[in-house]
């Protein structure tokens, strides 16, 4: 193989994949959804816990300060991950949902009124729609939709002209239904030349590939913590200091302000402004661990085994089932992500991945958070595999004896 | 371990690859409600005519698995002509069937009724081992009744 | 010892506990902050990713149905421990901060306009303040406040005339500054006489008593898995079932749809409706491990242990410092939680706290998000020990004795 | 381990027990900025009046721990009768020595000057081996810091 990852060794480093299911292995083919975690995450969460851990912030002794530092070196962490100018910058929330939520609701809230538009893509997962309905319902903004090609790319030849006069422009950086890797730069110069912010849905980026927020130029990067690695329970939203400080809050609570009275509050600075309660402290310091295996990994490598990979499977299925099986999106592995929905003859997802399921295959059926993508595909859900760093060409091939497996039981 | 075929039993392919009453009635008279399955993205929209208190016409459009789409095909058949009482015990042995509590609590539903035939729907039995699968299974259940409530809501005065 | 607690056996299933500090032993007397986690807690939590990590309502293979059965086994655990007439009532949010936003902003804002007018106590948490007075600059509603007392009991005698004509009355049930535990009964038949609505914030009240939300009236209560031998980033609301029907969506994407179309969304049932994007699963479970835990050793016990230690505290702290120490809130152990807010001596709390944590003990100096009723007392700030299940007259003793070397430290 | 004497040194808990300049300026024309420590709760007030782009007068108001108090009393001594230019230099100064990074990036502030005297205030050292304190010893000077910027706004014309 030509990348540098070591996947049997990678595969060591998770606990969950020495699992028996229906009495053969596991094989988890949707990282997509989320991924699983390596010992070294679940290590560093429990070892919080058994030592240091107390509230952040607010604590006068040791081990609050242990935990206070654990927190914003995680923080750091990140923001080196994502190549972020500024640790302050990197808001934690409790999931991609929330950023996005914050992002709609604080900065739309104060920036948006009746009639003015929101700019969408057509392959965006729903955390990225449904808090533009609930402005559209609330303000009555007004939303547009860059419509994606046959082959599942995003339809170029109008950006302009659909973005002209927008106020937000916000597009998943790939998909999670068709791997497709948007041109992230492009767009967000698009969305700035229109005078609108640019908004990052990096959910399915970031864990697969290098990420530099700086270069992207964005104003806001949204992502998920267990899409990466990490533990359940905590995400991001990066946001440049300028927009940070002009963005009201959002929940609001301890830790969020500097001074309460019975008339009113003053909020403290970025990113605390924007993280009321207590945080999710061990899922913080449990995302740092992820980024310090991936980083371990290498990000290049990363990227690179995926689109081996992919581009293996792709070959691999097309051998195997020729024209029964489509799989949607782009056709060539080095422009897309390590995702491919797939429709088999005309069986249903569900149907499929039930066989599946007793193969020990693990994969997604239905409409993947993306109802309005179905509708332009003309179906109503698809089978989804996806690929990570701990699959390998057994993976892909278990995946492929599942399929034919399936064609045998419905005897089609 | 259940096997497949505990739960795809032929009488259930069949009516996923012949489903009856598939179709549109005009709305109104008809009265027309979706379901949505948010699970596995099975959708179902219900055409349902009810006059005098029972089911005049059914028809089932929408897209799903073999489960969702089989038990919509074997309801139509099986509701047609019942009476809205005998549709509401109809579906209470249906989700009996399914290990659905229903009735006995302080809902006002009914214990199922243990002499209400199910016929072929028997046939979705199995579904109650593949626990996932039940709300594809109720799902057209769910829906007819939403359908029934809107049809008696807009027939009486 | 006349409670049924085995203290010493409890202390042994928490691990920090064996941890050294500055060359002693860890004595942790924040449990009101946050409390320590049992080995059970966290091998729920290692359990589930090292086995059926996998996303939730959205898998159609095993692990995928472990996982949900056991996000939903969690929330039946929770809802039963509170006396919940139903699973489906029960939210899971981030944390108590994120559940009170729920109800102001969701709940609030589609229900409350200028004028209208909120009571809260003097002795709130800002979790259950800020919240408000976004509310106040956003729609106008108006604040009022239910006084207490001097000795830090809420003040009864006017309790009608100020809920009279409000549309909410939100209270903690315990207070995390004074200890005092509110008439909560009391509080949401005014409220419910004067047509409001009745929020308890029980953060302070479901990890340290038998708690029945049902026998309590109330209409929403909010409580975070963290004070409750919990991980953190998991919170929960648990609101009546007609409440939360009626309630509009909070934070909106994945999971709390039906159905996505470029027009809009229709929402999911109760309570899922509540809770968008991918929950905090393991966290969730870790909650439900924490009931388990604590139904082991009985609620009625845990809170016969602590009014016998609180009890033991006051006289300790009484016995050896007299006058020069001065808890805040009520003087009888059986009217409060172990929650013991005070000042000695001339001594700066901070200054306190620095010599404590050379002794081990962990003790919070500050405001604990409680301003307003800081400045009620009088004071910018108070050291707070507060005790739990693993705490004992050993514990206790600790303290008095790390009390007596700061006076000794500072010579007064 | 640092022991408690490296942070309580003597002329600290001396400025604590009888902190100078404590009081309230007329304002205007004073400037009146408050600062918060929300890790424990200190207050601070500070009333400044800043003429011909010198520090002219100052008052301290609000509560602390004996780490902040006497910082502010501290400062405040030091800084009458300074310059805005030596103001901002010394506390430069002073955030060097709590190991604050200042100077040199791109926010245009100068490197810390090495030939600034901090006198008293350099018993506040001993603050750096208990990084929870810093908070409390640098909230006076970033409170000045804002009220230095907002005197010289209201000077300009
Ligand atoms: C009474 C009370 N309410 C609310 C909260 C907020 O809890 P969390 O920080 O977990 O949201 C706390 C604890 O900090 C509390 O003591
Ligand atoms: C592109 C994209 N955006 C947002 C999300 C939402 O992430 P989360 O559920 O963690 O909030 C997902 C994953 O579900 C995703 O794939």
């Amino acid at each position: 193989m030509s990348h540098s990852l070591d996947v049997a060794a990678v595969k060591a480093d998770f606990p969950i994949l020495d699992r028996e299911v229906h009495g053969g292995r596991l094989i988890y083919l949707d990282s997509a959804n989320t991924s699983q975690k390596p010992r070294a995450v679940l290590a560093a969460m429990e070892h919080y816990y058994a030592n240091s851990n107390a509230n952040v912030h607010r604590g006068t002794y040791l081990i609050a300060e242990e935990a206070t530092n654990a927190l914003e070196e995680a923080r750091a962490k990140v923001a080196r991950f994502i190549g972020a100018p500024a640790s302050q910058e990197v808001v934690f929330t409790k999931n991609a949902t929330e950023s996005l939520n914050l992002v709609a609701k604080a900065w739309g809230r104060a920036n948006l009124r009746a009639g003015d538009v929101v700019v969408l893509t057509e392959l965006e997962h729903h955390a990225n729609i449904v808090p533009w309905h609930q402005l559209h319902d609330e303000l009555g903004i007004e939303l547009r939709w860059l419509p994606i090609t046959a082959d599942g790319h995003l339809d170029l030849t109008e950006v302009d002209r659909i973005i002209d006069g927008a106020k937000v422009v916000s597009f998943a950086a790939t998909s999670n239904v068709l791997g497709t890797m948007l041109p992230v730069r492009r767009l967000v110069d698009a969305a700035h030349q229109a005078g609108a912010i640019a908004v990052v849905d990096a959910s399915q980026h970031v864990p697969h590939a290098a990420t530099n927020v700086a270069a992207w130029g964005a104003d806001f990067v949204a992502f998920t913590g267990h899409k990466m690695l990490g533990p359940t329970g905590i995400g991001v939203l990066w946001g440049t200091s300028e927009i940070l400080e002009a963005t009201p809050p959002f929940l609001s609570g301890g830790e969020m302000i500097l001074n309460v009275t019975k008339e009113g509050f003053t909020t403290n600075d970025i990113p605390w402004k924007f993280e009321a309660g207590t945080p999710a402290i061990a899922e913080a310091i449990g995302l740092g661990a992820a980024v310090d295996y991936l980083e371990g990994l290498g990000m290049d490598a990363v990227r690179e085994h995926e689109v081996s990979l992919t581009g293996y499977a792709l070959r691999t299925l097309a051998e195997r089932f020729g024209e029964d099986l489509c799989v949607h999106g782009p056709a060539d592995a080095a422009e897309r992500g390590g995702v491919m929905s797939f429709t088999f003859k005309n069986l249903h997802p569900h149907d499929l991945t039930q066989v599946f399921d007793q193969h020990g295959v693990c994969v997604r059926a239905g409409h993947h958070c993306a109802k309005p993508l179905m509708r332009v595909l003309g179906v109503a859900a698809t089978a989804r595999a996806s690929l990570y760093v701990y699959n390998d060409e057994a993976d892909v091939d278990a995946l492929a004896d599942a399929i034919a497996a399936a064609a045998d039981f419905f005897s089609f | 371990m259940p096997g497949l075929e505990d739960l795809y039993r032929e009488i259930i392919l069949d009516h996923y690859r012949s489903p009856r009453n598939r179709g549109e009635l005009p709305v109104p008279p008809a009265t027309r409600v979706e379901g949505f399955n948010p699970l596995c993205g099975d959708e179902i929209v219900i055409f349902l005519s009810v006059a005098n208190g029972a089911v005049e016409d059914i028809r089932i459009g929408g897209q799903g698995c073999s489960i969702s789409q089989s038990s919509a095909s074997m309801m139509s058949a099986v509701v047609k002509d019942k009476t809205v009482a005998e549709v509401h015990r109809l579906t209470n042995a249906f989700k009996a069937m399914m290990s659905i509590h229903v009735g006995g609590d302080d809902h006002g539903d009914a214990l199922p009724d243990p002499d209400v035939k199910l016929g072929d729907l028997e046939a979705l039995q199995g579904v109650v081992k593949f626990p996932v699968r039940i709300k594809c299974a109720t799902l057209s259940w769910n829906t007819l009744a939403q359908a029934i409530d809107e049809a008696m809501a807009s027939e009486d005065p």
